[in-house]
This record gives structure tokens, sequence and C-alpha cells, in this order.
């Protein structure tokens, strides 16, 4: 018999977390603390209503909601959290991780079949936890002739692309990380680095399929890109406007959808082809060319392009509500803060406990994220379900369905959106 | 592996004469066909039900196999299977063929066999085991062809692509298919 | 010289403009076997076919086995199809020991070739469909191929190498209560083999995608000796079952689909029709089958076969699937020959590729019903 | 329209599936119910009886030593080879019984037609897997155990497609 695992005792397992508990106490004392002291010994320290604040008074003030509230209003409206967890990466990360999820127990369904399962006992909810794990514990191999520094730099160029193009989402009234006047015209110019990303990365990796789906990407991004941005100019002649959140705010009436639908139509297509999603997924066809540009990927490369592209998936998604589904328009469903809180306090049996500084955040805000999820959640199904009915089609079916079909779709949407402008309906001044 | 007192043995001659009410009529109407037109250059070997066998000799195949094609119809090579048989010194080589485009020969195969001299070292391709490729009458013989090369060293004159096929390029033994070639083991 | 050469051996005639491609053995859009493709462009200049990595020299192994023991090896090759391929030797054999076979036998081997067809078919589209990247036509016919599986398994007794065809019939009766579960799954399996058509067969993308791609015309066809659903997607109008019939399908009504254009379209829906007229071979069979009866012929241990030869021919998932053999009294064959359906079409590759786009590799390369295993036996 | 209608019958259909009964059998939870007890071999008439080619099964009162499954089994996978067992019947004169590497079994099941006596049969067990080439070699007294099958579970077919059950 082999061993697969070396026999499991309680007795060391008890040790072992006795030693790490005891080089942690240890650790702590000599090094932790007097490092945190020598350090506030140099810090100006704040004052804070007229008291010093001090490191007790700091803890102290975590657990006291009455300072606690202020702080925590204070750290939500910094750019950093705008950044890194709401709007920016982290919301984006975790919607995009909820597609994967998703996108996995539908095809199943759809196919018949149950899908991840066992991982996170509940219907496998931590497979993408547990594929993460297995893309870093990785190797990452890197082919002898390849460029190596751009071969480095693509994966993360790619994230860092994606991330960027999160940026300019607009979630809720407000809240949007870089709220530009030239909202759109950045969103163009972002989505033209991913060829460019594309073709680094296939060409530096000296390899005939990568080579190969790399031309396939750049031919197919090309090509999709102009009806994309012709497929968007109808909304920005409605509105005046290049900024996403006044393009928001002009549809508070009706959504642009139902004046330019072959607009949306034409986006949603070339939104598809631009994520490489089946039935456009020519530049990854495995059939043909093995993994396409991804071929020499391997290790957590591979996973941060996975990464990059279902956060693209999102934004692109977001870009649709915001542009056609009305971006957090809709009716207010969730209810006003209790002003009872305000002006009495949390009642908790015999305690009262006054805190002032609440709501945190607005009732607009939350309704607007909520509704902006829900919509980005039915346009992602919507980008998902394709995956399992639709075979992949051919490169030349692809280019002219781009430059002939989806061109002249987007012009007569451009007609469209300038006729509804000069019979006055909508538009700066319209009737609507 | 091969005992020589059973190859002695051998199957053509059978006496087709004796069993002349038996024979399936149209059949023998195919196989008169050939004898009337290449007289003793082709022996038949048997006719069965749907089934024929005609023995040339390699020289004359070209002519038979045109005839076949031209007169009887027949459009295209089921398979071409080599049989080695040591004790003659030959290699026979049967051609089946079979037709799509006439009705009456849908059931027929016609098995075409000939005879190529065979060697005891083989140098496949630059010795006597030369047989004339039928690739140009029966298209369809190509991949069977070169199969047939490889696997007994039976050199197909005329055949465009005479390659390897299925063996690993590395393959220096005998050709597999020949009986002096054993199985490790048996 | 350079004609000798074994391919991929040869040296590559460097062209700017060409690119050569190894598609295969470890490509996923290869089986067991590689393509050597030159590209230009998008466009497929030539192909070199390049079979043989799982050559395991069945034929020369049949001759040192007798005629019983040669069943488990023989059927190694299609293991998907392992009655078909089976078939057409136990009926040689039989003509070779002057064996009488059965009547309820004949009706359980007809029985278990055509749940075998679905088998095989079924793993060929599901192939066909992940290699047009439509996942969901990998998975749908992969689990509802288990219907098929299941009842062979209750048949046979094992789930893809039966052996179960032998010279004099077949190994062992139906189980009891076999005749309710198998109509009552073939008739499940019917309903939905016909939902493939919404979502794959009717799909406006394959159509446009496989339509006019690997065009092989009705004379080409005849000319190349193509066969099985290859031939029949061109146009001419060829089943074994039909126009030679073996066992009992004579007694049955067999109905040929026949379709025209030969592209890859018509070549991939094909078997799909032929599965459809399984579902009615397999009704058909069960309502004709003798209620009782003996299924296999006592033989005498290592039976010998005449001076004699004989070519058998069965229409397997592949299409023609011959036996050649070769009997010089002895418990052994002298020669056993397979000509395989895969084998004949193999032909086709190099002369559809030639000029296609690259995208239409797989399409073409599989809608051939190629079984890489079976064409190197 | 025709492209439109056609793409909307193929989303129609895949979403309607969405509704159907999942197919997997969750194999190590739940396990595949055969026919019988597993393959056996009638010689009276000269046929099987059908069930599942598993692992075999060995009576040791009625084996004779008489090696006809170890000749069947030689061209195919020479999986069995005769041994010496301690025991002593007065029918196995020899003492010597199959032994069966299922290293090599391909479980075609030939060995079990051969068997004249009705000694050797095949049983649902298919489960054998082990950490070693040498624990797969099953010794006669190995093959005498009846294994311990729990395969409850079938296919059942109704209106929202099949399933195991």
């Amino acid at each position: 018999m082999s061993v697969i695992a070396p026999k499991f005792r309680l007795g060391y397992f008890l040790k072992s977390l006795t030693d790490n508990i005891f080089w942690i106490i240890i650790l702590l004392t000599l090094v932790g603390i007097p490092t945190l002291m020598l350090v506030l010994f140099f810090i100006d320290l704040p004052v804070l209503n007229g008291t010093l604040l001090t490191p007790f008074l700091a803890f102290t003030m975590i657990f006291h909601p009455e300072t606690s509230v202020p702080l925590v209003k204070s750290l939500l409206y910094t750019d950093f959290f705008k950044i890194a967890a709401f709007p920016g990466f982290g919301f984006a990360a975790l919607l995009a991780a909820g597609t994967i999820f998703i996108e996995r127990k539908l095809l199943a369904k759809l196919q018949l079949r149950v899908g991840p399962l066992y991982c996170g006992k509940v219907e496998g909810i931590l497979q993408l936890m547990a594929d993460g794990l297995k893309l870093i514990s990785k190797e990452i191999i890197i082919p002898a002739k390849a460029d190596k520094p751009i071969f480095w730099a693509a994966p993360v160029l790619f994230v860092a692309t994606a991330a960027a193009f999160v940026s300019l989402i607009p979630v809720a009234p407000g809240w949007v990380i870089a709220d530009l006047d030239v909202g759109l015209l950045a969103v163009f110019a972002i989505i033209g680095f991913f060829p460019i990303i594309t073709i680094l990365s296939a060409w530096s990796a000296n390899s005939k399929f990568p080579f190969i789906g790399g031309i396939r990407a750049l031919h197919q991004m090309v090509s999709f890109e102009i009806p994309l941005i012709l497929s968007l100019l109808g909304a920005v002649i409605l509105t005046g406007t290049l900024n996403l959140s006044k393009i928001v705010e002009s549809q508070s009436n009706y959504w642009f959808i139902a004046f330019l639908p072959i607009g949306a139509i034409v986006f949603f297509i070339s939104m598809l082809a631009e994520l490489e999603r089946i039935p456009f997924d020519l530049p990854e066809a495995e059939s043909e060319i093995v993994a396409g540009w991804l071929t020499e990927l391997s290790g957590m490369m591979y996973g941060l392009v996975q990464l990059g592209s279902y956060l693209k998936l999102y934004a692109f998604a977001a870009l649709f509500v915001v542009l056609f589904l009305g971006g957090w328009q809709g009716p207010m469903v969730v209810p006003p803060f209790p002003a009872e809180i305000i002006t009495h306090g949390i009642e908790a049996g015999p305690i009262t406990v006054q805190v002032p500084g609440l709501p945190i955040t607005t009732q607009e805000m939350l309704n607007g994220t909520l509704w902006f999820t829900l919509k980005t959640g039915a346009v992602i199904f919507f980008i998902l379900i394709p995956r399992g009915v639709f075979p992949r089609i051919r490169i030349d079916m692809l280019l002219s369905i781009g430059w002939n079909k989806l061109i002249a779709l987007a012009f007569i949407n451009i007609f469209i959106a300038l006729g509804l402008l000069y019979a006055g309906v909508l538009g700066p001044g319209g009737l609507l | 592996m091969s005992d020589p007192e059973n190859i002695t043995e051998e199957t053509e001659t059978k006496p087709i004469v004796e069993k002349q009410e038996d024979l399936p009529k149209f059949e023998k109407d195919q196989s008169d066909k050939i004898t009337a037109k290449f007289g003793s250059k082709t022996e038949i070997a048997f006719v069965k039900p749907d089934r024929i066998k005609v023995n040339v000799k390699k020289e004359d195949i070209l002519d038979v196999a045109s005839f076949i094609r031209d007169e009887l119809n027949y459009d295209h090579a089921e398979s071409v299977t080599g049989v080695d048989f040591p004790a003659d010194k030959e290699i026979e080589v049967v051609y089946h063929l079979g037709s799509y485009t006439d009705p009456q020969l849908s059931r027929q195969v016609l098995s075409l066999a000939t005879r190529a001299p065979r060697e005891d070292n083989p140098n496949p391709g630059n010795d006597s085991t030369i047989l004339p490729s039928l690739r140009d009458i029966f298209y369809s013989v190509e991949f069977h062809e070169r199969e047939c090369f490889e696997m007994l060293g039976v050199f197909f004159e005329g055949h465009p692509d005479n390659r390897r096929l299925l063996l690993p390029e590395d393959w220096a033994d005998l050709p597999p298919l020949r009986k002096d070639f054993a199985i490790k083991g048996r | 010289m350079t004609a000798r050469l074994p391919p991929g051996l040869q040296l590559e005639k460097v062209d700017e403009r060409i690119m050569t491609l190894n598609v295969g053995p470890q490509h996923p859009g290869s089986g067991h076997m590689r393509l050597i493709i030159q590209v230009d462009g998008d466009r497929i200049v030539s192909c070199d076919p390049d079979p043989g990595y799982v050559h395991r020299g069945e034929e020369k192994m049949a001759e040192y086995r007798n005629y019983i023991t040669n069943i488990p090896h023989l059927e190694r090759p299609v293991i998907h199809d392992s009655c078909n391929i089976l078939y057409p030797y136990c009926l040689g054999v039989e003509e070779l020991l002057g064996l009488e076979v059965s009547e309820r036998a004949k009706y359980v081997r007809v029985i278990a070739s055509e749940l075998n067809r679905f088998t095989y078919t079924l793993y060929w589209l599901a192939i066909y469909g992940i290699f047009l990247g439509h996942s969901t036509m990998f998975m749908w016919p992969a689990g509802d191929r288990e219907l098929a599986i299941d009842l062979l398994e209750k048949l046979t007794g094992a789930r893809v190498t039966h052996s179960y065809f032998v010279p004099g019939g077949v190994r062992n009766d139906l189980p009891a209560n076999f005749e309710d579960v198998c109509l009552r799954q073939i008739n499940y399996l019917e309903k939905r083999l016909k939902t493939y058509a919404d979502i794959f067969y009717d799909n406006p993308i394959l159509i446009a995608r496989t339509e006019k791609t690997g065009v092989l015309s009705r004379e080409d066809a005849i000319r190349l000796g193509t066969t099985g659903t290859v031939l029949r997607a061109s146009g001419v109008d060829y089943d074994v079952r039909v126009k030679e019939p073996y066992d009992v399908y004579d007694e049955l009504d067999v109905h040929t689909n026949v379709l025209k254009n030969g592209d890859s379209y018509d070549r991939s829906k094909t078997p799909w029709l032929d599965m459809l007229e399984s579902c009615n071979i397999i009704r058909q069979a069960l309502e004709k089958m003798p209620k009782s009866g003996s299924v296999r012929v006592k033989l005498k241990p290592n039976p010998k076969g005449g001076n004699d030869e004989v070519y058998k021919r069965v229409e397997s998932g592949r299409g023609s699937l011959g036996a050649y053999i070769v009997s010089r009294s002895k418990p052994e064959p002298y020669r056993v020959k397979l000509s395989v359906g895969s084998f004949r079409n193999l032909i086709c590759m190099p002369y559809l590729l030639k000029g296609e786009k690259l995208g239409n590799m797989p399409a073409v390369y599989w809608s051939l019903n190629y079984w890489p295993v079976e064409a190197d036996r | 329209m025709g492209t439109a209608t056609g793409i909307i019958r193929a989303l129609n259909s895949g979403i309607k599936h969405l509704a159907v009964k999942r197919f997997t059998l969750r194999y190590p939870e739940e396990k595949l119910k055969f026919v019988g007890d597993g393959y056996q071999f009638d010689p009276t008439t000269g046929a099987g009886i059908a069930g599942y080619k598993g692992r075999h099964m060995l009576f040791h009162d009625k084996c004779t030593g008489c090696q006809l499954c170890a000749i069947a089994c030689e061209g195919v996978a020479e999986a069995i080879a005769m041994v010496k067992v301690p025991e002593e019947w007065k029918h196995n004169k020899k003492a010597i019984m199959p032994q069966i590497d299922y290293g090599k079994c391909v479980f075609c099941g030939l060995c079990v037609d051969a068997c004249p006596f009705y000694a050797l049969y095949m049983t649902n067990d298919y489960e054998l897997s082990s950490f070693s080439k040498e624990a797969l070699i099953y010794t006669p007294s190995q093959l005498q155990v009846k294994p311990e099958v729990n395969q409850d579970v079938d296919i059942v077919i109704d209106d929202r497609g099949a399933t195991h059950g």
C-alpha cells in the first residue's frame, strides 16, 4: 500500500497549533508593538473634537459608533475605496465571480448535467476559488524563444486595461471612479487597447497557434470596433453629451432601447465579438487552433487573462445598461432609512444607542445600485446563453457580418437618432 | 508460425466445370465475359453467390482492370489485401471491387487477384516484389496500396505516393504482415 | 527521393507565405492521428494525413488466434461499435464453418448492432458538436448515449467491449423484460434525437457555417470509393443493409437516407437520420422477433475452416465494413483483413481539405465519419 | 427572416431545457443497477445467461482443475493461471484452481463459456482498483468470496425527461 498522506495524529496537530500561537505572540511583543510605538512616536497625530488621537483612542473609536460612523463615511468617499471596492475593482470582481458561477450552473442545467457540485458543499459555490488556487499554484511555463518582457507584461496589461474600463462605469448617482466629460470617448480609447495587447501577447509567444489566434483576434476586434462605436453614436446624438452619468440621467423617462433597438442589437452583437464569446470565440477556437492566443499562457498568467476577460464582460454589460437600459434608473424600491433610528437611536433591550451620522449611504445610491446590478445581471444572462445554443462561426462569416451588416445597421440607427432629434421628439429640448 | 504443409495446398484449383449447374447465373455471366475477352490470361478461381474471384498475371492486370471498370461497370475498390504465401514464394494481392453506379452489381464483389514474386530478404521498393499500380484505373486504391506496400513490401509501380502510412517512421524490420515476421512469444 | 521519405520527415520547402501546422496528435482538434496542414493565410493549400498512431496489428494478431479467441481483440478498433465490427467476421466464419444461425439469434444480432450504431454515432455527434464549438451538442449526445449503453449493458453485460457476437449466434439470450425496457428507452431516445434539430441541425449559424464546405460531388464520392454516410450524403443510394441484406435485414423495412449536396452539413446530418431510422428498425425487430428459441449453435472446440476464402460486409456506423478471411484448414485463420469505412474515407481528407479555410478543417475532418483507431486497426 | 426565426427557435429550445431533469449519475453515491447477479453460462443449452461481466466468482466445490478456462484465456488476455490450492477435493485430484490477474483481464467472459462444470461465473462487482499490481491478482480463495454490491439506481423516464433515480 502506498501512502498518500502521512498519518494524522491529534497530538502533533495541537503541538503545531500551540507552536504557531507562541511564535506569533513572541514576534508581536518583541517586534510588532515596539515598531508600532516607534512609528507613532514620529507621526503627528490628528486632533479630533479637541482631543488628541492616541492609539488607545483610535481603538476605542473603532468600537464606538459615534466616532466610527463618520470614519466609515469619510472612508466611503475616498478615491481609494472607490477604486478598490465600490464601484471599482471589488464590485466588478464580485460580479465577475458571480458570472462565472452562474455561467457554469446555467450551462450545466441547459446541458442536463450538474456542473460544479462538491466544492463548497452547496452546489459547488467555491469551485471558482479552488480553480483560482489551482492556477496560482501551477508552474508558469514560458516558451524558450518567447519575447519574455512582453510575454510577461501582456496578461497584466490585459487586466489593467479591463480595470480601466471598469473605472468609467457609473453605478449609482455620483458613484463613478472617473466621471469624465469625454467618458464614452475614453471607453472607445480603452477598447482600442485590447487588440494591441492580444497581438503583442500572441506574437511574443513565438508559436504558430497563438500567432494565428492573435491575428484572428486582431481582425475580429478591429472590424467590430467600428460598428460598436457607430452603434453608440445614437445615444450620444440624443443626449448631446459624452458623459456617461449624464447619458444615464437623460434616460430618466424613457430608456434608449425603446427608440434605438437596432443600435442596441448591433452593440450587443459587437459586444459578443469584442468579448470573444461563443459564437464569436474564434481567437480561442480550440478545435482549430488549440487555444488560440492563450495557448502558451500557463498558470496564473492564464488566470489573469480569464479575470481580465470576465471584468471586461462585466464592463461591457454595464456599458449596455448605461447606454440603453437607463443605468441606475428605476422605481424606488429600497425603503427609506427608518427615521426613528436617527431621532431615537437603536433600541436593543435596555440599552439605547444614539448613533449620529446615520445613514451611511443614501437611499438613491442603494436603489441605483440594486437596479444597476439587476439590469447588468439580465444583460450578462443574455451574453451567457448563446454559449449553450450556438456553434462557433467562421472568420470570413464574422468579418462579413461586421463589415457588411452591422455597419449598415449602425448607420440606420444613426439616422433614426437624427430623425428623432430633428423631429424634436427627443434630445436636448425635445418633447420627452 | 507458418506451417509449410498447410500452405502447399492451393485454393484456386477448384474444379469449376463439375459444379456448373450450381453456379449462380448472373455471376457466371460476368465471369464468362472476362474469360471470353482474355481467354487463358485469366483464371476464374471461384464463382459463388455474389462473389467472383479472378486470378490474373501481373503483366495483364492493367488490361483486365480496365476491362472490369469499363465493360463490367465496377467503379471502386473496397479493399486491397496482401496475402503472403512463403511456400509459393509469392505474395498475392487481392483487389475487392464493387459498384455503386450499376444497381445490378450492388450485391457483387469481384475479387481481382494477382501475384508478385516474393524475396526472402526483402528490401521494400528495391527488390523484385513489384506490381503495377491500379491507382490510375481505380482511384480509390491509393491509400490501400500504400498500406499494402508497408505491410507486405509490395512496391506498386506507378503509384504517385509510395510512402509509409501506418507504420512508425523508424520501422526497420521485415514488413509485418509477411509470414516470417513472428509475433514475440508466439 | 523525397517521395520515399515518411511524412513529416521531408525537408520543408521554405516559402514565406506558407506555414506548416501539425494538427495532431496532441491537438484538441484531431483524433489519434496527425494532419500535416500547410496554410497560406487562412487557406489550406495541402493536407497530408498521417495515421498510424494507434496501429495495433489486429490483422497480424488474428493469424495467431483461433476463430473464437479472435473475438475479444478484433472488436478493439471500435469499442463503441464493437458489435458491428465483429459482425462481418462472424458472418464470414459462419460461412467457412458452415454454421446455421437460428432465427432468434439473427434478430438479437440486429437489435444489438443497431443499438451499437447509437453508441457510436452519438459519440461521433458529440465530438462533431464540440469541434464546432457547440458545447451543448457535446453534452446532450454524450448523455443520451447512456440510454443505449444501458440497454447494451443489460443485453451483453458490458458497457463498451461487448464481445457479444460469436460465430453461430450470440453469447446469451435476452434478459427478462428486455423488450419493454428497450422499447421504452428507444422511444425516449427518438424523442431526444428529434430535439437536436432545433438547437443543432436547424440552427442557422451551423447551417451557414458548414454548408458548401468540403463539397464531395457524387462522381468524386464514387471514384474515391467512399462509403457509408459520406457516400449517402453525396447522393448515392447505397446501404449494405438494403443492397446486400445480411441476417434478417431483408425482412425488415429499412429506409436509406440519401442527401444531395455532399457538403459537411449533409455529411453530419446523414448519421442523425440513420439513428432515427435505427429506432424504427429496432422497433420492427422487437416486434418480429421469435419469442423463444436457441440463440447459439454449439461449436466444436477449435473448429477448422476449409481451404476457402470469404468476403462479407455489413453496414456499420461508419459505412460498409468488410471482413476478408482466408482459411487454410487450420484452427487459426490464414489471413484476416478488415476493410473498414474509416480507412476508405481517409482518402477524402487531402482531397476535401485542399483549398478549404482553416476554420472549416474540424468540420470537414470530423464530418467524414472517421474513427482513427479503426482506420489504423 | 429565416435566420432570425431559427436563432429564436434555438434559443427557445435551449431555455426550455433548463426545466428538463438532469441526467447525471452521481457515481460514488449512486450505483447503476444491473440485470441479475452477473454473467453465467448454461452448458446444457450452450448459451449464456444475461448479466454484468464483472469480477469472477469461483465455486470450489465444482471446480475440477480441468484448465479449460486458462486455455480459453490463452489467446485473449492470458490472465488466468492455474495454482495449487491447499484444499482437497475428490473431483480435483491435481488440486489446482484458476487465479485471475485483473490487471490483464478484459472481462470478455470466454472463460465462463468454457467452463463445463458451472464452477466459474461473473458477478456485478466492478470496483477492483487497488494501490499495487499485486493486489489485482485474485487467488482462488479470494475468488470464492461473493462480492457485496449495493447497486439500486435505474434509469427512470417521465414527462420531464430521463434521470437516474
